[in-house]
């Protein structure tokens, strides 16, 4: 066994452990952890199929911000993770066979018979010399420049679509709306209740436009 | 003529930007409007709103001012310019013109933001033009990435509410692992054949003889596909997608992402993978029979008009898919038609909740319809007209759709198929009926007349006499369906 | 100049742009109006069909009146009209009842009643498509879309239990309808034409044949309706206003007799000729067992309308009899009287519901024990209802008798048991419908209202004497009808034979 | 080390988060790890298959899905926070009010 | 004038006045309706008698013409026509004739009625469908004029239609006789597809032929009938094979004992008597109900073909002969008496015609119809006289209050039992001796029955009179004080009607019974020829009279009679002794033996309670709520259970989405 098949085996066993971690352990802020390791340790594996760049990519990007931004979320938002016991033994068994069954469906498919080093044998380490980013840079630029173009697009509405829906902004504005005002019915404002004649004021409501509620972080 | 030829000869870098215009025109516009928007004052951004129509708008007049006559790929082959694309683009930009007409005053009443909701309707848009005009799996994956988080963000937008929230979640999660799904496939694919261009897997199964690894990475594939059209199996976040999400919202989900998700569909399975057609055939038939069977039949039970006419836009899924099993140019161009008319009727489907809405009280049940053919004959007319569209009655264009698919499923051979949509059809039009029952049937609880915006009436307007016009013209609409699969 | 113009065309549009002009005109707010455009329409309707029988010449049995335009051209789908003997007085009875039914409801409709003649006439325009329709496609579309107009017809001014009767309706015949839809998209692409002509002379297997014919009969036996899918009628038709129960009884069910004529005998008479045993049986079913339910009706319509279905009963009886018999002689006097039988009962159900509907809107029940002595008060409606129960029972010099007498005789052609089962319609027919007349007309007047009542108004005796003109005139001379059906016949006998080829598969 | 090495990892990591999805009923944020590991086993098949295959395109793929995927993280992580402000809790089975 | 503008006349002059009566009625007065109802009428009798005259006088030869085609198609050529011989002008005589005095008396009988102008209008439609039905010359027409009468009888017997027991016996009237309609339908189609044809004249053409075939070559009948191509069975089940012609024949008749009151279809008939007296006469008496007698006559070329039928035909008649006879002893309803006589009078037509003694029958047609409605004609003037009492126990001792009527009623009466040089005599002594003479199936019970029959016609006849006009009057206090005569145009009638029931038998005995009146529309075989004996014996009227009083038919008259005077004028005590002795007997008479009660409990009820029993269980529970709302429900319930599938859980659909891809994929390895 060379050093390869080592770190290979080693950082493998490294990912897949980790991974099951991330969805066993109960702790959010452990879990995703969990998925950190697992990221490294995969970005090992990269490393062994020579793809230098997405590996320190991987490191950098995912787990020097996504994961950041995961654990960001997971301190913000106030949950009581007590409560959030993990409460999967029920649907273990189901879950383990869908999962066994899918993970034999899949083997079957990239079993050595098929993918083994007699069909696709490693093809020759790179030279000296040859640099993965320059490669990459270089289809990415030339003849990948419409994904590319795209994938910055993508990156735009990201950035839109999550201040959207987590800007709170100024309260809502009192400003008026002459449309809404001009469209009301008489029903809308005026909502009319038969009370007893002891009370006289006391049930009548005036409806108009609701406050929403407000929640708070 | 030396130039001409050296460039013919050549290597060339440069590229011909001119096809790739109303994409560029709609992302720059987009960009500005986005700007403009952070600066605008008026509450109810009503510049935002005619721009992004005015937007939309030239972005369909640009398509269909350079609409193609022949089919190019361009941009090493990731993008491809053919009458399919642009008809796609046309239509979608269209469903999302109208949609729009029906969002406006739902998301004005609701505080929705204004601005960003039109955004996302923009991007979503450049996100199926992206999608159907690609011609690789990595163009493909990420115009569908860009439309479905555009569709996430857009599900969401009615922050305080719980629904939405809810249905945004379960949306999300899923079109995560179909997305995660999908790309499983594609790597499968990558790594049997070594591309990625829609041609080169074409060529590459025309020369080999397709892997069970092949195969098996259709299967995902697939069930990408199946998800994003919402069949069964692969349908349990449309009924709560559909109720949850803000019903302009959903009015704008359940027409034009379908219409995309079309072209998704004609370019992985005809353009990619017509060399295993019989493999994929028979998955989408396990598709069709299930969703038409599942959608009709849970449909019946329902009591919540979003939800009921999300299990019929599953069944109608089923009904769709009949036409891209037939396997020839004929059956796609009838899928094709089905889907776009499909599109302009769920549209006024879905709008008619708006139209009916009164205030922040929302339309859910579908006893919340009684009696809107005394309230209002005309919209109770218009509706009648979508809804029995889409149960397959003459003269209205569903009945056309229906009869197309049939005709192309029959025409492939596949009677029993063809049977059991009928039987099915059977079952959604009883549900359909009892739509159309309580408009005009039962007594309405307010008597007073409906009073709606313009758009909202002009978005009814609009979708209800098309379903009626197409119904009694479709040879048009027909021939163009049928005009845009000559290439293959 | 008369031959010039489109009568086929008009025959159809204008009633449909009739109605919507109704519909969408001011409505009940100017009720005159949209009764004198309803009227003015109907009044045009039925001149027309006039000229239609002055235009049609009928000597060649082939199709008249063609008029052609390409529709759809991808699915080769054209807009095709044309007119033979089987269709002519079937558009002719359609255009009278309209006009009867747009009068009848002057009185009788409440409330919106503008809507309802537009439903009327919509309904109309489309019936007509059905008749003259000549490329399959667009028969289904009218006949589908003629459910729609019924169904709000009966939906809205319906009686009590009416969503229910409509929804049934509807999906019944629908229920039907859908496979033969997919049988003519089979045999449409098959042969890539959907003319009714080309179908009718496609080559067929066996197999192809058996299939397609179950799905016509599907959607014919429904319309019809036959035993045992008959029991949407009932429901349906006591729950109809007049008008709708008139339409339905008196055209709409021939749509069924129509649909077997002009597309099962013609188009699968192989398949026709194997299970004609089967429908024959259940006609034999619908003549006898019907008549026997029909005498425990306790609610007048309900009786018509399992009476209706009784004598829709000779319809199929002699439509399939024709393939046991040998002598051509006796299969023409078969259909002859299947046809007769149709137009006559659209006569005298249309008649009986419009005298029901009389006493409806006077007493506002159906119910026979609510009645008793009505010709102490209603002395002409007493003689006219006489006449139109006599006919339902298939007097002889009324219109009722003919297709009775045809069907009965021819079938004893074939099998003389099959004739004896068919003639207890004398009987049980005669049992029902006199009993009904004892209970609600004779006798002594039941209860005060009964003797208050008032008897028919002018408008009422229009339609019911008009009607009642029409039975004995046919009856006594049906002569001019069967020449107009007759060369038709013949050709539909000769394109009914066997055209089976066993398609190399 | 055979290619059947790699996809195997990528399989069984797959396998994990989907079965990591089906088992989890509490946590909205394990979802979205889940969804992760799931492109994670994606991208080491792309890259696998890059490497024995010798051709760049693979690692160009995961070069865009390791963009989408930030965003998507994003967009999720959005979700999530208006999750939480509706619900005040980020529980799985609270998320049943669509149901039927 | 042609001849046959004439016949379109007669045909066509009531109903005319029908239209005027009944459209116009209102507008024209009482006075009018009648004058024009009665003129038509006139008219059509006028002209009917001059037909007769020159038929008796042998100067006419049949007719047979077509009066428009009313169907046409496919070498089927369906028509309204006449066919006029002599069976036809006798009949369109006795039509006119009885119908004219009945419109006559009429005008006094119905005088006070509120219907009166729609009395008259339906007596005048009457005629013309009768006479449509003795005119026609092909089987349509005839079934049209059959089941015309039909209806005008239903109309007139419940034309008091505010009457509960009218309403009902018009209705029982109608669907009785439509039973007999439905085997008379078959007959037709039996005829159309042995004939190919409508019309009479094919039809007796082949017949002709077949019996010529017969005579000629002494061969079977069986082969006779197949040398002209009328061999044809009916098999009704296996190995059992029926002829044509006896079907034909038998499903024919079944027709004539519907509308003639053959047992056991003769229930309606008695009950027919709710409807006014006018119409007993003229419809349940003289015409309506003879019509099946004459059906059969003028079949006679079939019918001599079917010995089964003829037998049948005999045996039918003489149970309705002695049986009604018998039942008409104990009624007290004086119109009932006569209802039942004649009941018991058409089984003696009946008999006659099984025995092949076609012109017998007819004959007796001829002389009934007079003295039977006379006699019904005259119980009307009685009746109108007491107000419309119709007990006898409440009449008695009349005969000096209405000399009119009681000789009119002895006349009549004296008719009906057969005393010599009456009318009655010659037909029934003609019927009695060709029963003697025949020696087919039954026709030993036959003979048994009508010589019986003279003794009960005689006893119930004579009682009647007895009862009515002499002894103690019984009359209420209340109408005796204006007991008297009836109006003139009451008497008018009864006087122009017992003359020919007084004459018309030896008049006419001559060329219709022994004669050869009928040669040209009356076919028998010689075989079958029952009259020999009696053209042996007879004569001249005259003598055939005198010979009549040495006969034991009229000892057994005697005898009959002699009974009636002593029980119930000389020592009513013994009518008395005589019911308690036969008490079980007279139960059983009084019941009608039970026909009534059977068809209401088992016909009626039976009929009913199967309706409601295949509506309930059929229509309603079967096919309504098992199979369409059963399977709409069974629908509903698995799209509940389907819905329940969709949890809300977001574990749930990504399992199944898991669970879905399985699927596809374990599919695609299966196939392969």
């Amino acid at each position: 066994m060379n050093i390869e098949a080592i770190v290979f085996y080693l950082f493998s066993a490294i990912t897949i452990i980790a991974a099951i971690g991330v969805i066993t352990v109960k702790n959010s802020v452990q879990a995703v952890l969990c998925l950190v390791l697992t990221f490294f340790s995969a970005s090992a594996l990269w490393l062994l199929l020579e793809a230098e760049f997405l590996a320190i990519t991987l490191v950098l990007v995912y787990v020097g911000a996504v994961m950041v931004l995961f654990l960001f979320v997971v301190m913000m938002l106030d949950v009581d993770f007590a409560a959030l016991k993990q409460g999967f033994a029920k649907q273990l068994p189901l879950g383990l066979l869908v999962g066994f069954a899918l993970f034999g469906a899949v083997y079957w498919v990239i079993r050595s018979q098929v993918f083994g080093t007699d069909k696709i044998p490693e093809p020759a380490k790179h030279e000296q010399g040859y640099s993965n980013v320059e490669e990459l840079g270089r289809l990415l630029y030339g003849e990948y420049f419409y994904p590319f173009e795209i994938a910055g697009v993508i990156l735009l509405v990201a950035i839109i679509a999550a201040i959207s829906l987590t800007f709170r902004g100024r309260r809502e504005r009192k400003g008026q709306s002459v449309r809404e005002q001009h469209r009301v019915t008489k029903e809308e404002r005026l909502k009319i209740v038969s009370m007893d004649s002891e009370e006289q004021y006391a049930d009548m409501e005036i409806t108009d436009t609701k406050q929403d509620e407000e929640t708070t972080l | 003529m030396s130039t001409l030829l050296a460039s013919l000869t050549a290597p060339t870098i440069s590229h011909d930007f001119w096809p790739l215009l109303p994409e560029l025109f709609l992302l720059t516009a987009a960009s500005i409007l986005l700007i403009v928007d952070v600066f605008s004052t008026d509450i109810d951004r009503k510049l935002s709103y005619n721009l992004a129509q005015l937007i939309l708008i030239s972005t369909g007049v640009i398509v269909l001012f350079q609409f193609p006559t022949s089919q190019d790929f361009l941009y090493h082959r990731h993008f491809i310019n053919d009458p399919l694309s642009a008809t796609i683009k046309v239509s979608v930009i269209v469903l999302a013109s109208i949609s729009l007409m029906f969002a406006r005053p739902y998301i004005l009443q609701r505080k929705i933001l204004r601005g960003e909701y039109y955004l996302l309707h923009l991007f979503a848009v450049l996100g199926m033009m992206v999608l159907v005009s690609g011609a690789s799996l990595l163009s493909l994956y990420l115009g569908l990435e860009l439309m479905s988080l555009c569709l996430y963000a857009l599900v969401a937008m009615r922050r305080r509410e719980k629904l939405s929230a809810e249905a945004a979640v379960k949306y999300f999660v899923m079109g995560a692992i179909a997305s995660g799904f999908i790309l499983y496939g594609i790597s499968f694919v990558y790594g049997v054949t070594g591309k990625i261009h829609l041609a080169d897997i074409a060529a590459y199964l025309t020369e080999n003889e397709a892997s069970l690894t092949l195969r098996f990475a259709l299967v995902f594939l697939v069930t990408g596909l199946a998800f994003k059209f919402g069949a069964v199996p692969f349908q349990m976040w449309v009924p709560d997608v559909y109720h949850g999400a803000p019903t302009s919202t959903t009015v704008f989900l359940a027409s034009a992402p379908k219409v995309a998700a079309f072209g998704l569909a004609i370019r992985i399975l005809v353009f990619g993978f017509a060399g295993i057609l019989a493999d994929w055939q028979s998955l989408l038939m396990i598709l069709a029979v299930l969703s038409m069977l599942v959608g009709n039949l849970v449909a019946l039970a329902q009591t919540n008009i979003k939800r009921l006419l999300a299990y019929s836009a599953i069944a109608h899924m089923g009904y769709f898919l009949l036409g891209l099993i037939a396997g020839n140019s004929e059956g796609y161009s009838a899928s094709f038609f089905y889907i776009l008319t499909y599109a302009i009727t769920s549209l006024g489907g879905f709008g008619c909740l708006i139209y009916l809405a009164k205030g922040q009280q929302e339309i859910n049940q579908i006893d919340d319809l009684k009696g809107l053919g005394m309230r209002n004959p005309w919209a109770g007319l218009l509706i009648s007209f979508l809804f029995l569209s889409m149960a397959g009655l003459p003269p209205f264009v569903g009945f056309w759709a229906k009869l197309e698919v049939i005709k192309a499923v029959l025409n492939s051979g596949h009677i029993w198929l063809a049977i059991i949509a009928a039987a099915m059809s059977i079952i959604g039009l009883f549900y359909y009926l009892k739509v159309v029952k309580v408009i005009f049937f039962d007594k309405p609880e307010i008597e007073n007349p409906i009073r709606a915006e313009r758009s909202l009436r002009l978005g009814l307007g609009i979708t209800g006499i098309a379903v009626a016009v197409l119904g009694l013209f479709p040879a048009q609409l027909m021939d163009l369906c049928q005009k845009v699969f000559q290439y293959i | 100049m008369l031959t010039q113009i489109p009568i086929l065309s008009l025959l159809i549009w204008l009633p449909l742009i009739g109605g919507f002009l109704v519909l969408f005109g001011p409505g009940d707010k100017l009720l005159v109006w949209s009764q004198r455009i309803s009227l003015l329409v109907s009044s045009v309707i039925l001149l027309l069909t006039g000229v239609l029988l002055y235009l049609y010449n009928g000597n060649s049995g082939q199709m008249e009146l063609i008029e052609f335009s390409s529709w759809i051209p991808s699915l080769n789908i054209n807009y095709s009209l044309g007119v033979d003997g089987i269709a002519v007085p079937l558009i002719a009875l359609t255009g009278f009842i309209n006009l009867l039914v747009v009068i009848g409801a002057i009185g009788s409709i409440k409330f919106r009643r503008a809507q309802y003649f537009s439903a009327a006439l919509i309904m109309t325009g489309l019936m007509n498509g059905v008749f003259a329709a000549q490329d399959a496609i667009l028969f289904y579309i009218f006949w589908e879309a003629m459910l729609i107009p019924m169904f709000l017809m009966i939906g809205v001014w319906g009686g009590p239990n009416r969503i229910y009767a409509t929804i049934k309706f509807f999906l019944f015949t629908f229920f039907g309808s859908i496979f033969m839809l997919v049988a003519l998209i089979y045999m449409g692409q098959e042969i890539g034409s959907f003319a009714i002509n080309d179908l009718q002379k496609m080559p067929l297997s066996m197999t192809a044949q058996t299939w397609v014919f179950v799905a016509f009969v599907a959607a014919f036996a429904v319309k019809i309706p036959m035993v045992p899918v008959h029991t949407w009628l009932p429901d349906a038709h006591v729950e109809a206003p007049t008008g709708g129960s008139v339409i339905l009884a008196a055209i709409m069910l021939k749509m069924g007799g129509y649909g077997f004529l002009r597309f099962a005998l013609p188009m699968t008479p192989d398949a026709a000729s194997e299970y004609a045993w089967i429908l024959v049986l259940f006609s034999l079913v619908a003549i006898a067992y019907i008549g026997f339910v029909a005498l425990a009706q306790e609610d007048m319509k309900k009786l018509i309308a399992y009476s209706s279905i009784a004598h829709m009963g000779f319809v199929t009886l002699g439509i399939f009899i024709i393939f046991s018999l040998t002598a051509s002689q006796a299969s023409s006097m078969a259909l002859q009287g299947a046809m007769v039988q149709m137009i006559s009962h659209g006569l005298i159900s249309g008649a009986l519901f419009f005298s029901i509907g009389v006493l409806y809107d006077r007493v506002h029940s159906r119910k026979i024990s609510d009645y008793g002595g009505v010709i102490n008060s209603m002395p002409v409606f007493g003689a006219l209802l006489m006449l139109f129960v006599l006919a339902n029972a298939g007097l002889p010099g009324t219109s009722g008798f003919i297709g009775e007498f045809f069907v009965i005789l021819s079938s004893f052609q074939a099998d003389w048991r099959i004739a004896a089962i068919a003639a207890t319609t004398l009987i049980l027919g005669a049992a029902y419908s006199l009993w009904l007349y004892k209970r609600v007309v004779f006798g002594k007047p039941l209860n005060e209202t009964i003797e208050r009542l008032e008897d028919i108004n002018l408008r009422e005796k229009f339609v019911l004497i008009s009607l009642a003109i029409l039975i004995l005139a046919l009856g006594l001379y049906p002569q001019p009808l069967i020449e107009i059906m007759q060369p038709s016949i013949e050709q539909l006998l000769e394109t009914s034979q066997s055209k089976i080829v066993e398609a190399v598969e | 080390m055979s290619l059947t090495h790699y996809l195997t990892v990528s399989a069984v990591l797959f396998a994990i988060s989907v079965v990591g999805i089906v088992i989890n009923r509490k946590n909205v944020i394990t979802l979205l790890m889940c969804i992760e590991l799931m492109l994670l086993a994606v991208n080491t098949n792309f890259i696998a298959f890059s490497r024995y295959l010798d051709d760049s395109v693979g690692q160009v793929f995961v070069f865009f899905i390791l963009t989408v995927a930030a965003a998507e993280a994003a967009i999720g992580l959005a979700i999530l926070v208006v999750l939480f402000r509706t619900h005040r809790a980020i529980d799985v089975e609270q998320l049943e009010e669509l149901k039927g | 004038m042609a001849l046959f503008n004439q016949l379109i006349i007669i045909a066509f002059a009531p109903l005319v006045g029908a239209i005027l009566a009944g459209f116009f009625g209102k507008k024209l007065g009482k006075k009018w309706t009648h004058r024009i109802a009665i003129g038509l009428v006139a008219v059509s009798f006028v002209l009917s008698l001059k037909f007769f005259l020159a038929f008796l006088y042998g100067a006419a030869q049949p007719i047979n013409q077509t009066l428009y085609q009313w169907a046409s198609f496919a070498g089927i050529d369906i028509q309204v026509g006449f066919l006029v011989d002599s069976l036809t002008a006798m009949m369109m005589l006795v039509v006119t004739f009885v119908s004219l005095m009945v419109h006559i008396y009429s005008i006094g009988y119905m005088h006070d009625d509120n219907g009166y102008q729609r009395f008259f209008s339906y007596i005048s439609l009457f005629t013309f469908s009768m006479l449509m039905l003795v005119m026609s010359n092909n089987f349509l027409q005839l079934f049209f004029g059959w089941e015309a009468v039909g209806v005008v009888s239903y109309l007139l017997i419940g034309f008091w239609f505010k009457k509960e027991t009218a309403i009902f016996a018009n209705m029982k009237a109608f669907l009785v006789n439509r039973v007999g309609d439905f085997g008379f339908l078959l007959g037709i189609g039996g005829i159309l597809y042995l004939f190919g044809s409508f019309d009479y004249a094919p039809v007796f053409d082949k017949m002709a032929q077949a019996r010529t075939l017969q005579e000629s070559l002494t061969a079977g009948e069986v082969s006779a009938l197949s040398a002209v191509g009328l061999e044809k069975t009916f098999s009704p089940w296996g190995g059992i094979e029926w002829s044509a012609i006896s079907f034909i024949c038998i499903c024919l008749f079944i027709g004539a004992m519907g509308k003639s009151a053959q047992v056991p279809l003769h229930v309606w008939l008695p009950d027919s008597m709710e409807g006014p007296t006018p119409i007993s006469a003229l419809i349940h008496a003289a015409t309506m109900v003879t019509a099946g007698v004459f059906m059969v006559a003028r079949m006679s070329p079939l019918f001599e073909f079917s010995e089964t039928a003829l037998a049948m035909i005999t045996l039918i008649g003489a149970i309705t002969a002695l049986f009604m006879g018998l039942i008409g002893i104990v009624q007290n309803d004086i119109k009932r008496i006569v209802a039942y006589s004649t009941l018991s009078q058409l089984g003696y037509m009946v008999v006659a015609l099984g025995v092949s003694a076609y012109s017998a029958a007819i004959f007796h047609l001829f002389t009934h119809a007079f003295f039977k409605a006379l006699l019904f004609l005259a119980a009307g003037s009685v009746i109108v006289a007491l107000h419309h009492e119709q007990d006898l126990r409440k009449m008695g001792g009349l005969r000096k209050a209405m000399p009119i009527t009681y000789w009119a009623s002895l006349i009549g009466t004296l008719a009906l039992i057969g005393t010599p040089f009456f009318a009655g005599f010659y037909s029934k002594d003609a019927i009695i001796s060709a029963v003697a003479e025949a020696d087919g199936w039954g026709s030993n019970f036959a003979y048994f029955a009508v010589m019986a029959g003279v003794v009960v016609t005689a006893l119930y006849s004579m009682r009647m009179l007895i009862l009515v006009f002499h002894g103690e009057s019984r009359v209420e206090e209340s109408a005796k004080a204006h007991l008297h005569e009836s109006p003139k145009v009451i008497t008018y009638p009864l006087i122009l009607l017992a003359i020919p029931s007084l004459m018309i038998g030896w008049l006419m005995a001559e060329p219709m019974l022994v004669g050869d009146y009928f040669k040209d529309a009356i076919v028998v075989h010689q075989a079958h020829d029952t009259l020999v004996y009696l053209r042996e014996i007879f004569g001249n009227a005259f003598a055939f009279g005198l010979h009549g009083f040495v006969t034991p038919v009229f000892w057994l008259l005697l005898a009959g009679a002699v009974t009636a005077y002593i029980c119930f004028a000389w020592k009513p005590q013994l009518a008395q002794m005589a019911s308690g002795i036969f008490a079980p007997i007279k139960t059983i008479l009084q019941n009608k033996y039970y026909f009534d009660d059977f068809n209401q409990k088992f016909f009626a009820k039976g009929s009913l309670g199967l309706g409601r029993f295949l509506w309930r269980y059929g229509d309603k529970a079967i096919i309504d709520d098992g199979i369409v709302n059963g399977s709409a429900r069974s629908v509903a319930k698995i799209a509940a259970k389907a819905r329940k599938l969709q949890t809300g859980y977001l574990y749930h659909y990504a399992l199944l989405m898991l669970v879905g891809l399985l699927i596809l994929i374990g599919f695609l390895l299966l196939r392969g």
